[in-house]
C-alpha cells in the first residue's frame, strides 16, 4: 500500500531538486524526471481511487492519531471523489508535460519545478481533511499558478493577466482565511469531521458568516458569476500546458473545495434549509452567462476559457441539487469535461505552435493542412456539447432526472459552447463561410511559446490531444464509470461514514444499488444537443447566405458586445465585483437560513 | 493589564490602515508600510505572541518594505535608462 | 475595565474593508499590492483576537510551569503561515509589476488593460 | 467601468460585507475568553510529547508540520516564480545595454559614506549572521525559529550593500550555491518527512531521539526541520533580493573600471 503522503511528497521533492540543480541538468532529464513523477502520481492516485471504492481510509501525518474526540494533527481522507480528482490532476499534468517535451519554452528551467509543485498542491487539496490545510494547498496551488501564468514575459499582456489572477485569488484566499478563523472561534477545531460534529444543527449568524466567506473564497477559484472575471484573462495569456491544468482541473478543484466543505462541515447545519439552492441559482446563471460570452468570443483560448466557466456553472448546478444521483453525474462530468477541455486546449496549442496566433479570423482556412488536428477539434466540440458517445452525455443523463427543468440549462449551455467550438473548426479547418468579425480580444498578438524553428507538428504534440479526446470517448462507452461514480458519490455525501473514517481509521463503503437512469431519454437529449450544436455552428458560419433577420447567431454575438465591456481587464473592477458577489451571497444565505 | 494599551494600539492600527491605503505616493507608502508592520509586531508582543512578533518584525517591518523599495528602485532605474536612451538617439 | 467585548473583531472588519477600498481605488500597481497586504493584516488581527485569553502567558514553557494558563498556540502557528504567505505573494506580485512596467511602460492599472472584451 | 462607478459599486457591497462580518463577530466568544479545546490540548501535551518548550514551534514544525511543508513550498514556488518572471532575456544582455547608454547615473547617491558607518555596518553584518543562526537553531526552546532566523540571515548581505561593499555583496548573493541551498533546504524538509516513512511510521513522524527538554539538541525533528527551513528561507530571500537588484548591479559593475 503506497503511503498517501507520497502523493504530495514525491512531486515536491523532485521539484525542489530540479530547482536546486537547474543549471546542471540537461533539458531532457528535467522533462523525463517530471513526466515520470507525474506518471507515478497517476498510478498512486488510481490505486487509491480503486481502493476507496470499497474502503475509505484516513492517514495521519506525524502519526498524530486523535485523542478521544480531539484531533491533534492533520489527516488525509482517501475517499473516492478526492482520489479520482487527484488522479485526474496527475493525468492532465503528465499529458501537459509530454506536450511540453523539448521545444516548449521552459523559462530558464523554472517551468518543471513549478508544474510539479502545482501537481502536489492539487493532489493535496483533493484529499486533505483539514480546513487550514485546505487553505495552505489552495495558496500553494495559487502561487504556482500565478508564476506559471506569467511565463511568457516578453509581452505585457501575460503579466497583466497574471496580476489580475493573483490579486483576485489572493483576496479570495484572505476571505477564506477569515471564514476559517470564524469557524475556529466557534468550535476550536480545524479538522473537517470534528468541525461538522461540533456544528451539527447550529446555524447561527457566526456559522452563516463563516459559510459566506469560505464559499466566496472557493467560488472565486471556481470562477462562478460574478467572481469569474479573472479566468478569461488568465487563460488567454497562459501557455498551453498551463491552460490545460487551469481549465481541466484547477477551477473544478475550487468547486470541489466548496463541495467538500458543504458535505462535511455545513451539511448538518443546513439540513432542511434551502441553502443548496443558492448553488443551483449561481450555477445556472454562470452556465448561461459563460455560454453566451463563449459564443461571442473570437480568441481561441478565451473562447475555451468562457466554455470552462459555463461548464463549471453546470457542475455547480449539479452540486446544488445535492442528491446522490446528481453527485454521481457530477463525478463523471468532472472527469469527462477535464479530458475534453484539455484535448481542445492541446489542439489550440498546436494551432498556436504552427501559426503563432489564437485569433479566429487570422486562422481562417489556415488549418486545412492539419489533417490530424481537425478531427480531434470537431470531436472535442461535439464532446463539449455532450453528444452521445462522450462522457458528458452519461453525466447529464444522471443529473437531469433529479430536476427535469435543468435539462433546459444543460441544453442551452452545451449547445452554445459546443457550437462555438464547432464554428471555429468549420472556419479554421474547413474554411466555410467568411473569416468572421475581428474584435479587440482577437487581436491580442501572440508570441510563440515553443522554440522549434521549423514549427513542425509532431507526434509529441498530437499524442496528448488524442489521449484526452479518446479518453473522453472511451468513458462515454464504458459502463464501469457509472458504478465508480455512484460509489464515490454515496461515500461523499455520507457524513457519518466520514466521521467514522476519521475516528476509527477506515469506513467500508456500502455498494449502492445500480440506479435505473433514464438512459434512452438521455441519449435522445444528447443527440439533440449534438445536432443543435452543429446546426448553430453552420448557421453562424454561413450567416452571409441567410436573410439578415434570420442571422440569429450573429445577432447574439453583436448584442453581447456591450456586456463584454464588463470584462474590463482592470483588477480594481474585478475586486469590486468580487465584493458585490460576496455581499449578495451573504444576503441570500442570511435570508434563506434565518 | 494589557487592556488599555491593547485597545489603544488596535485603534492606532485601524487608523493607520486607512492612512496607509489613502497614501497615494508609493515611496511614502513604503515608509508607512514599515511603520504599520512595526505596529502589528508591537500588537503581537502585547497579546502574547512573541513568535509571530519576531516573524512580523523581520518580514513586515524589514523584508516587505525592502522588497517594495527594491521594486520601485528598479522601475525608476528602468525609466532613467529609457530616458537616457531616448536622449542619446 | 469594561469596553466592547467584540472590539478587536470590528477592528479586523474595518481593516479588511480598508484594504479592499485601497485595491478598488488604486491608481498604482504597487499601491494595490500594499493594499493587499492590508487585507491580509486583517486576518492577523482576527486570528490573534480569537486566540487571546485574558491574564494568560505566551505559550512558551521556558521558565513557565507546564499547565500554566497560556493563550492559544494554534492560532499563532496559523499566523506564522499567514505571514509567510503574505511575503511570498507580495514578492511574486511585485515581480509582475516590475516586469509589466518594463514591457508595458506603465504602473497604472488603468493603462494595463491589454485584455479587454 | 469608471473609477466613480467602481467606488459606488464597492461602497454598496462593502456595507453588505461589513454587515455579514459583524453579524458573525457578535456571535463569537467575547474577546479574551478563548475556550477552544485544540490549543489547550496541544499546549499541555507538547512539552511531554515533544520535549519542546516553545509550543508554537511544536505546532508549526510537528503537530501541524504538514501545513508548514506546504508553506515552505509556497515560498519555494514564489521564489522560483520571481526568478522566472525577472529572468534575463536571451539576446538582450543587460551589460551591453549599460555600455551603450553612455554614462547613466547610478541609482544611488554617490556621496561617500563615513568610515564609521562602513565599519559599524560590517560589524553588524557579523552580528546578524550569528543572531540568525542562533534564532534558527533555538526555535524549539524560545520564540524564533527557522523562518525568522532565515530572514535575518538573508538581510545580512544587505548591510554589506549599505556599507558600499558592493563587490562582497555581489559575490555572496549571485553565488550559484544560493540556488542550490534553496532547493536542498526545501527538499530536506520533505526528506525528513520521508525518513519517517522509511522507519515504517507515518510521514513527518519524529525519528530523532528527543533529548532533554531545554537542550539545544532536544525535540528531535523539530530542530532539524527548523534548520532546513532556515537554510531555505535565507537562500530564498537572498535570491529574491538578487533578482530585484540584478539589473542595477550589472550597471554598477560596468561603471567601476
Amino acid at each position: 500500500m503506497p503511503s498517501p503522503a507520497l502523493l504530495v511528497a514525491v512531486p515536491l521533492i523532485v521539484a525542489a531538486l530540479l530547482g536546486a540543480l537547474r543549471r546542471l541538468i540537461p533539458r531532457w532529464t528535467a522533462d523525463l524526471l517530471s513526466i515520470l513523477t507525474a506518471a507515478g502520481n497517476l498510478t498512486m492516485a488510481c490505486w487509491w481511487t480503486a481502493h476507496a471504492l470499497h474502503r475509505t481510509q484516513v492517514y495521519w501525518f506525524g502519526g498524530w492519531f486523535p485523542r478521544g474526540r480531539m484531533v491533534l494533527g492533520i489527516g488525509f481522507t482517501m475517499d473516492g471523489y478526492g482520489c479520482a480528482l487527484a488522479a485526474l490532476a496527475a493525468l492532465l499534468t503528465t499529458l501537459a508535460l509530454i506536450y511540453s517535451w523539448k521545444h516548449f519554452e521552459s523559462g530558464g528551467g523554472h517551468f518543471h519545478p513549478l508544474m510539479l509543485v502545482f501537481l502536489a498542491a492539487m493532489s493535496g487539496f483533493a484529499v486533505s481533511g483539514d480546513l487550514f490545510n485546505l487553505f495552505v494547498f489552495f495558496e500553494l496551488m495559487s502561487t504556482a499558478a500565478f508564476a506559471l501564468c506569467g511565463l511568457k514575459t516578453h509581452e505585457p499582456a501575460p503579466l497583466a493577466g497574471a496580476f489580475n489572477f493573483a490579486v483576485t485569488n489572493s483576496v479570495a484566499a484572505f476571505l477564506m482565511l477569515t471564514g476559517i478563523a470564524f469557524l475556529y472561534s466557534a468550535t476550536g477545531a480545524l479538522n473537517l469531521a470534528q468541525l461538522g460534529q461540533a456544528l451539527a444543527g447550529r446555524h447561527d449568524r457566526l456559522v452563516l458568516a463563516a459559510f459566506v466567506f469560505l464559499t466566496t473564497g472557493f467560488l472565486v477559484k471556481a470562477a462562478e458569476f460574478p467572481f469569474h472575471f479573472w479566468l478569461p484573462d488568465a487563460h488567454a495569456v497562459s501557455p498551453t500546458p498551463v491552460c490545460v491544468l487551469f481549465s481541466g482541473i484547477m477551477v473544478q478543484l475550487g468547486l470541489f473545495g466548496a463541495m467538500r466543505l458543504y458535505a462535511t462541515v455545513f451539511q448538518g447545519c443546513f439540513a432542511g434549509t434551502r441553502i443548496p439552492w443558492i448553488f443551483v441559482v449561481i450555477g445556472a446563471a454562470t452556465a448561461l452567462w459563460g455560454a453566451m460570452m463563449c459564443f461571442a468570443e473570437h480568441h481561441l483560448k478565451r473562447l475555451l476559457a468562457f466554455s470552462t466557466i459555463s461548464h463549471t456553472g453546470l457542475m455547480t448546478l449539479a452540486f446544488g441539487l445535492w442528491s446522490k444521483a446528481a453527485l454521481a453525474g457530477l463525478f463523471i462530468y468532472l472527469v469527462g469535461h477535464g479530458l475534453v477541455k484539455a484535448g481542445l486546449f492541446f489542439c489550440a496549442g498546436i494551432l498556436l505552435h504552427r501559426f503563432e496566433t489564437m485569433s479566429e479570423p487570422a486562422l481562417f482556412r489556415r488549418g486545412r493542412a492539419l489533417h490530424w488536428t481537425a478531427p480531434l477539434w470537431f470531436l472535442g466540440g461535439l464532446g463539449l456539447a455532450g453528444a452521445p458517445g462522450f462522457a458528458l452525455a452519461i453525466a447529464e443523463a444522471h443529473v437531469t432526472p433529479v430536476a427535469p427543468w435543468t435539462e433546459a440549462i444543460f441544453f442551452i449551455a452545451g449547445t452554445l459552447t459546443g457550437a462555438a467550438v464547432l464554428r471555429v473548426g468549420l472556419r479554421v479547418f474547413i474554411g466555410l463561410g467568411d473569416a468572421g468579425p475581428v474584435d479587440r480580444s482577437a487581436t491580442v498578438d501572440e508570441k510563440p511559446e515553443t522554440n522549434d524553428p521549423g514549427r513542425l507538428v509532431n507526434t509529441v504534440l498530437y499524442f496528448p490531444a488524442l489521449a484526452c479526446i479518446g479518453g473522453c470517448m472511451v468513458l462515454g462507452f464504458w459502463n464501469g464509470i457509472a458504478g465508480i461514480a455512484r460509489a464515490s458519490a454515496a461515500s461523499f455525501v455520507n457524513f457519518s461514514g466520514y466521521v467514522h473514517m476519521v475516528y476509527a481509521g477506515a469506513t467500508v463503503v456500502a455498494q449502492p444499488a445500480p440506479v435505473q437512469s433514464a438512459l434512452l431519454k438521455g441519449v435522445l437529449w444528447a443527440g439533440l444537443r449534438g445536432v443543435a450544436a452543429a446546426a448553430v455552428a453552420l448557421w453562424a458560419v454561413l450567416h452571409l447566405r441567410i436573410p439578415r433577420p434570420l442571422r440569429w447567431p450573429s445577432h447574439l454575438e453583436g448584442s453581447m458586445r456591450p456586456v463584454r465591456e464588463l470584462q474590463s481587464g482592470h483588477p480594481g473592477d474585478y475586486v469590486a465585483w468580487l465584493t458585490l458577489g460576496c455581499a449578495l451571497l451573504g444576503a441570500a444565505v442570511f435570508w434563506l437560513a434565518l | 493589564m494589557t487592556a488599555i494599551p491593547g485597545v489603544g494600539l488596535l485603534a492606532l492600527i485601524a487608523v493607520s490602515a486607512l492612512a496607509l491605503v489613502r497614501t497615494d505616493d508609493v515611496t511614502c507608502q513604503t515608509i508607512a508600510l514599515s511603520y504599520y508592520g512595526l505596529l502589528l509586531a508591537l500588537m503581537f508582543f502585547l497579546f502574547r505572541a512573541p513568535d509571530v512578533a519576531l516573524a512580523q518584525i523581520t518580514v513586515g517591518a524589514i523584508a516587505l518594505p525592502l522588497m517594495v523599495m527594491l521594486a520601485i528602485t528598479r522601475m525608476k532605474h528602468r525609466e532613467a535608462t529609457r530616458r537616457k536612451e531616448k536622449e542619446g538617439k | 475595565m469594561s469596553f466592547p467585548a467584540d472590539y478587536p473583531y470590528f477592528v479586523a472588519a474595518w481593516i479588511l474593508l480598508c484594504g479592499l477600498y485601497g485595491i478598488v481605488r488604486s491608481r498604482h500597481l504597487v499601491h494595490m499590492v500594499i493594499s493587499l497586504t492590508v487585507v491580509q493584516s486583517s486576518t492577523y488581527v482576527l486570528l490573534l483576537a480569537i486566540g487571546f485569553r485574558r491574564a494568560a502567558y505566551a505559550p512558551v514553557f521556558a521558565g513557565l510551569p507546564v499547565g500554566a494558563r497560556v493563550v492559544d498556540p494554534i492560532v499563532q502557528a496559523l499566523m506564522l503561515t499567514d505571514v509567510v504567505v503574505e511575503t511570498t505573494v507580495v514578492a511574486l506580485l511585485l515581480a509582475m509589476v516590475v516586469k509589466a512596467h518594463e514591457k508595458g511602460g506603465t504602473t497604472s492599472p488603468d493603462d494595463l488593460r491589454f485584455l479587454r472584451g | 467601468m469608471k473609477a466613480g462607478h467602481r467606488l459606488v459599486l464597492f461602497a454598496a457591497s462593502a456595507l453588505g460585507i461589513a454587515w455579514v462580518y459583524c453579524a458573525g463577530a457578535l456571535n463569537m466568544p467575547a474577546w479574551g475568553q478563548y475556550r477552544g479545546p485544540y490549543g489547550d490540548a496541544i499546549a499541555h501535551l507538547a512539552v511531554y510529547q515533544r520535549h519542546a518548550t516553545d509550543t508554537v514551534n511544536a505546532v508549526t514544525y510537528d503537530y501541524r508540520g504538514f501545513d508548514t511543508l506546504g508553506e515552505e513550498f509556497i515560498l519555494f514556488s514564489a521564489v522560483t516564480g520571481v526568478m522566472l518572471l525577472l529572468r534575463p532575456e536571451p539576446g538582450r544582455p543587460e551589460a551591453k545595454k549599460g555600455k551603450s547608454s553612455g554614462n547613466p547615473a547610478s541609482f544611488r547617491d554617490r556621496a561617500t559614506l563615513s568610515e564609521t558607518v562602513q565599519v559599524f555596518t560590517t560589524a553588524i553584518f557579523g552580528f546578524s549572521v550569528i543572531f540568525g543562526i542562533y534564532m534558527a537553531t533555538h526555535g524549539q526552546l524560545t520564540p524564533g525559529g527557522g523562518f525568522q532566523g532565515g530572514v535575518i540571515l538573508a538581510a545580512a548581505p544587505m548591510l554589506l550593500y549599505i556599507a558600499e561593499n558592493t563587490d562582497a555583496f555581489r559575490r555572496i548573493v549571485s553565488h550559484p550555491l544560493v540556488e542550490f541551498l534553496e532547493g536542498t533546504g526545501a527538499a530536506g524538509y520533505a526528506l525528513i518527512g520521508v525518513a519517517g516513512l522509511a522507519m515504517g511510521t507515518a510521514f513527518l513522524t519524529n525519528v530523532i531521539p528527543l533529548g532533554t527538554t531545554g537542550d539545544v539538541f532536544s525535540s528531535g525533528t523539530i530542530a532539524a526541520i527548523s534548520a532546513c527551513v532556515g537554510v531555505e528561507v535565507a537562500a530564498g530571500f537572498t535570491l529574491v533580493i538578487f533578482e530585484y537588484l540584478r539589473e542595477i548591479l550589472s550597471r554598477e559593475k560596468n561603471e567601476e573600471p
